[in-house]
C-alpha cells in the first residue's frame, strides 16, 4: 500500500492506470459481473497487450471473455464463465478445449467459496472455512481447496485461500475525488474486493463531490483508504448495464455471442471494437449518441421512483 | 390440452411445474431463465408471499422488466434489500433459503450435477466441452433447504457416471448425505420437459414420479442411463394453466428465455428497443 | 426457525416478544451499544423477571448495566462493558469484583473477534480465524478460544467459536412491517447479528411502508427472511443515541452512574425508572415530552443537511 | 508557559503532544476522550488530510460536536461512510489503518497494557479492580500500523509485571513481537501527563524521552516500576500552543473530556440543553 491511497485527489484516466498497475504477470481482479462488469478495463487490458495475467473472481461475463479471447490470461481462479442468455462463453471454451489461443490454467470454485476468498483477503487473514465444496470434483481437482475439522465440533468444513490480487478494477455509479465509492443496486463482491487488493482502482459513471457523499456515509460502499486511483469512465460497462444508469445492450452482446463462434469471427470483432477504437471514447464514438442514450433512457424509465 | 388458447412449449410446460413446488412464504433462490419465470409463476399465481433472492444478492425486486442475468438491473428494481453476494450465500449457508432451483448439463441418479466439463476422451485439463462451471450451484445443491432440479430430459444427459460432480444430490445414496455436514436437505424432485423424477426416501435413487404422456414411458426408459425405476402411481404432467401461460407471456415478451422466438428483433439495436417500450408493464410483477 | 420469518405482517408489542422469547437460561444479543442501544429491551428483560441469562455481543453500556444490576445475567461474553464518560461500570464491577447481586461468568473478548463470532453464526460455519488475541491474556483465560497453524501459510491464528444466541433484539431507526430494516449512521455488527440469532426481533423508531424501503434496496441493513417480529418502540434507546433521531442525554447517563456507585443507589434508580414505569410509554411519560421533543431537535440540527 | 492565555491542565498536555505523532495523510484509530482531542487537534492544525475512522465503523465524520463515545451520533455527522464493525476492524487487521490510539490502567516496560482487571489479592474471575475489558484496544495493538499509547503517569500503572495482558506491546522484548505474526508495528511512544517514552530499537524496553520539567526526572523513576532507561537526548516536553490550545475548547466546551469541569451543568437537563445550544459552532469541525 503506497502513498497513493493517502492523496485526496486521485483522479486520473484509464490508459494511465491500466499502463501504471497492469503489469505482465501479475493478478487481477475485476468488479461487478453482468452489473457494473469492468468491460472498458477489459478492452484496454487487451489494447495495451498486458500478458501472463491472472484473473481472480467469482464470476465474468463480456469482460471475461474478451481477455481470455484475446489471449491475456494464464491463469483463471473463478466460479462462472460465460456471456449467457445470449450464447455461449466461447471464447472460454476454445481457449479450455483446444488451448485456442492459448491454454489457462482454470481453477474452479463455488460462487460462495470464491467469494470468501476474496472476504479472508479483506481482513488480512489466510483462509476461509465454508460446508460447500466438499462433496464435489471441484474439490478434487483443485488442489488449492483443503478440509479440516471444526475444532469446535468435529465436522468437516472446507477451507479456500485468501485472494489477494495485485490489483482489482472496480467500475461504480459515483465516486468522488479521493475514492469513496457509491454502488446502486447489485454489489456482488465489490466492497470486499476493494479490501482485498494491493491497489483498487475505481471506475466510476460520474465523479461528486465529497460534500455530496457525506450526506448519506451509508450509501459508501468502498472507503477511500482503500483506494489508489479514480477514472471518470461513462458508459465502461457496455455492452452490460449499470443499475440505474444504463440497461444491456443485448443486441451488441448477442453479436459478439455470435462471432465469436468462430476464432476468426471473434479476431474481426476485436480488431472491430478493441484494435480500430484508440481509446474508450472512440469506442463510445462507433456506438453513437443515440445508442447510449437510449440504453439510459430505458434505464430511467424502469426505475422511475427509486432513489438515484 | 384442451383449449386451442393453451398451446405451450417444452419450456412453458417446465417453468409450470416446477413453479407448483414453491409454496408461499418461502424464500427462493433462482437463477434465470426457466428457473426464474418458474418463481415468478408461483408470487402470481398460488404463493403470493413466496420471495426470490438472487446469488447477486438482491431481495424480492418488484420490476416491469424481465432480468435476463443474476445481477443485472431487473434484479434490483424496487428491491427490498442489495447486499455483497458472500453475504446473501452466508445467508444461504445458514438456512435462510427455503427453496433453489439449479440444474445441469448430466444428472446421475443420485440427482448429482455436472455443469463444469464433459470430458469425452480428455479430461477435466483438457475436456471435450467446458461449460461455465458451478457459479452458485454447488453452494446451493449444498446448502438450500431443498432443491429444484430443472434440465431437458436428453439422449445423454441422465448417466450412470458423471464426468465430474459440480453440485452435490444425495452424493451415493442411502444416508451418505445425511452424513456429509450439508446444511442443505437435498434434491427434491428433477423438473424436465418429459417427465418428473422424485428420489426414494430410503435408498435416495431418483424414479419416475410424472409422465407427459404414459404412452411415452419405454422412450423415458431409454433416455436414462440407468435401470429406471417407476412409481406404481406414475401420474401424468398436469400442463399449464391458462394463469401460468398469461404470467409467461407477460414476463418474457421478448421469448428470450422461454424461446417463443424473437431472435430477430435482438439483431437490430431499434427493434430491441421498440419491443422494450411496446412491452413495458403498467404494473410490475412482483418477484 | 420458525414460520414467524415467513409471515407479511409482524408487528406486536414489546411486552409479548421478551415474554415470548426470552426464557430463562436463554442466550440474547442486543443491538447497537450507544448508538441504538437496546436498552428499553434491558428494562422490559428486567421488568419480566428473566433469569439465568447469557448475554452475549461486543461492546455493552446502559442495557448491560441495567441487566447485571437486576441480576438476570448468569455468563456475559463480551469485549467491553462500561457506561463512560459520564462513570464507570459500577453495576459490572460490584457483579464481578463481590458477586452481588450475583457473579456472572465472564468470558472476555476482543471488539473484532467478538464481531466475528457473529460474523461465524451469521454464514452457519463454526468458527473464524483472526491475528488478535493470540498474545494475550484473554486467550490464557478465555478456554473457548483456540489456535491453529493456518494451512497455507503454516503462520498461527487464533480461531472463535460461532455465535447463535437464541434471541437478537435490534432497535433500529425504521422497518416495515415485515422487517426489513434500515439503519442509519452506526451499524456497530447489527446486520450480522441479525443473522446469526435463532429468533431476531426489530425494535424501532418509526414503522414505514414496504413501499419506501423499495425506493433503495441499499439502505436496508437487515432483510425481512432473518426477521421474527417488529415492534415499534420509539425512544427506544433512551438515554443513549439514535443517530438522525435524538442526541444523548447526558444528565440521565450521569444520574445513572452517580447512582450505581451504590447498591443502595443502583436498587433505588430501577424502583424508579423500571419497577414503577409499568411500560415503555409510562417509562417516556416519566421523563415528560419536553426532555424527549428537546433531544429529538438537537440531533435533527446537528444533522441538519444528511439524508433522512 | 509564557503567556497567561496558554494556561493548560495535563489532558491539554497529553492530547496535544500525542496530536504532533500523527501525520498528514494518515488514517487514525482513535477511540474517545483524550485520544480523540488528540485526532481532532492533528488534522485542525497539522495533518489537514488525516482522517479519523472509529471502531463504530465510521469514516472521517465532519461534526458540530463533540463525540462521547466510539459510536454516538457525532461520530456518523456528515461522514463520509459508515460500515458494519466487524468490517472496520477487518480493515484494520489488513492493514488499512496507520496509526492508533490505546490507553490502559496498567503498561509495563515493553508496552504492553492491561485494561481488563487488577488482581489485587484476588484473580481474574474475582479481581480487586474489574475494568471495562478490551473493548477495540487488543485488536488496534495487534494490527494498527503503530500505536500511542495514553495514559496519566500515576504511582501504581508503570509495572514491572501485569496482571492481566490485554493488548500486546513488544511482550518479552526484542523480536519477540516480529516472531509473533502480528501485522501492526508496536507502540511508537507512550504519552503520559509528565513524561513521554519511547522504546528502544534493540530490546524494544520503554525510555524516558521527554519529561514536563528536567527537575521532576527522580520523581518520574520513582513511579516507573522497574529501573528506567533515561535518553542521553531528554527533552523537554512541548505544551500545547495556542493554536492547539483554541482547537481543543473549541471541541469540548462543556469540558466533559478535558477535565475544564463544566460537570455542574450535566446535572440539569436544561442547563445541559444550553450549554449544547450556546456552543453550536458555525463551523463544523473536521475529524
Amino acid at each position: 500500500m503506497t502513498s497513493g491511497r493517502k492523496k485526496l485527489d486521485k483522479v486520473t484516466d484509464l490508459a494511465s492506470v491500466v499502463n501504471k498497475y497492469v503489469t505482465d504477470g501479475c493478478s487481477i481482479c475485476l468488479g461487478g459481473a453482468i452489473a457494473r462488469e469492468s468491460v472498458a478495463v477489459a478492452r484496454e487490458i487487451v489494447r495495451q497487450q498486458k500478458k501472463d495475467l491472472t484473473l481472480m473472481g467469482a464470476a465474468m461475463t463480456s469482460a471475461g471473455e474478451i481477455l481470455v479471447g484475446a489471449g491475456c490470461l494464464k491463469r483463471i481462479e473463478i466460479a462462472y464463465f460465460w456471456i449467457g442468455v445470449v450464447g455461449q462463453g466461447f471464447n472460454f471454451r476454445r481457449a479450455v478445449e483446444q488451448g485456442v489461443p492459448r491454454r489457462p490454467k482454470v481453477a474452479d470454485y463455488s460462487n460462495f467459496s470464491a467469494s470468501l476468498r476474496f472476504l479472508a483477503g479483506s481482513m488480512g487473514i489466510g483462509f476461509m472455512p465454508t460446508r460447500s465444496l466438499r462433496h464435489s470434483d471441484i474439490i478434487r481437482y483443485n488442489p488449492d481447496i483443503k478440509t479440516m475439522a471444526d475444532p469446535y465440533t468435529g465436522q468437516e468444513v472446507a477451507l479456500v485461500p485468501a485472494a489477494n490480487p495485485e490489483v482489482a478494477f472496480i467500475h461504480v455509479q459515483r465516486a468522488d475525488p479521493s475514492g469513496n465509492a457509491v454502488i446502486m443496486g447489485n454489489l456482488w463482491n465489490d466492497p470486499t474486493l476493494a479490501r482485498a487488493a494491493r491497489k483498487t482502482i475505481i471506475t466510476c459513471e460520474e465523479i461528486i463531490s465529497e460534500q455530496e457523499i457525506r450526506t448519506n456515509p451509508n450509501l459508501t460502499a468502498i472507503p477511500r483508504y482503500c483506494v489508489e486511483a479514480v477514472v471518470p469512465l461513462p458508459f465502461g460497462a457496455h455492452p452490460e448495464p449499470v443499475d440505474g444508469y444504463y440497461w444491456m445492450d443485448q443486441p451488441f452482446r448477442r453479436d459478439f455471442a455470435l462471432r465469436s463462434q468462430s476464432r476468426e469471427g471473434f479476431l474481426g470483432w476485436l480488431q472491430e471494437w478493441v484494435w480500430d477504437c484508440a481509446d474508450h471514447n472512440a469506442y463510445l464514438e462507433k456506438l453513437g449518441a443515440r445508442r447510449i442514450q437510449a440504453l439510459a433512457a430505458i434505464e430511467k424509465r424502469f426505475r422511475q421512483g427509486m432513489a438515484r | 390440452m384442451k383449449k386451442a388458447a393453451l398451446k405451450y412449449n417444452a419450456a412453458h410446460l417446465m417453468a409450470a411445474r416446477a413453479a407448483r413446488e414453491i409454496k408461499d412464504g418461502e424464500t427462493a433462490m433462482i437463477g434465470v431463465g426457466l428457473p426464474l419465470a418458474a418463481g415468478i409463476i408461483a408470487r402470481e399465481v398460488h404463493a403470493p408471499s413466496s420471495m426470490i433472492v438472487f446469488e447477486g444478492g438482491t431481495v424480492g425486486a418488484k420490476s416491469r422488466r424481465m432480468p435476463w442475468s443474476i445481477s443485472d438491473s431487473a434484479t434490483s428494481d424496487f428491491a427490498l434489500a442489495a447486499m455483497e453476494l458472500w453475504r446473501m450465500l452466508g445467508d444461504l449457508q445458514a438456512g435462510y433459503v427455503d427453496v433453489g432451483v439449479v440444474g445441469g448439463a448430466q444428472v446421475d441418479r443420485y440427482g448429482n450435477l455436472n455443469s463444469t466439463a464433459i470430458f469425452g476422451q480428455g479430461s477435466y485439463a483438457r475436456p471435450k466441452v467446458r461449460m461455465p462451471g458451478s457459479g452458485g450451484a454447488n453452494d446451493i445443491a449444498s446448502s438450500c433447504g431443498r432443491t429444484i432440479i430443472m434440465m431437458r430430459l436428453g439422449s445423454r444427459n441422465f448417466v450412470s457416471g458423471l464426468d465430474y460432480l459440480t453440485s452435490p444430490g444425495y452424493l451415493s445414496g442411502g444416508d451418505a448425505r445425511a452424513r456429509a455436514n450439508l446444511s442443505g436437505g437435498g434434491p427434491a424432485l428433477v423438473v424436465t420437459d418429459r417427465a418428473v423424477f422424485r428420489f426414494d426416501g430410503q435408498d435416495k435413487e431418483m424414479y419416475l414420479a410424472e409422465i407427459d404422456d404414459p404412452a411415452n414411458l419405454e422412450a423415458v426408459r431409454k433416455l436414462v442411463g440407468w435401470p429406471l425405476r417407476v412409481s406404481p402411481e406414475l401420474k401424468k404432467m398436469k400442463p399449464p394453466s391458462a394463469k401460468e401461460m398469461e404470467v409467461m407471456h407477460r414476463l418474457d415478451p421478448l421469448g428470450i428465455v422461454l424461446g417463443t422466438g424473437a431472435e430477430l428483433e435482438l439483431e437490430d439495436f431499434e427493434k430491441y428497443l421498440g419491443v422494450l417500450e411496446r412491452n413495458f408493464p403498467d404494473e410490475p410483477l412482483s418477484r
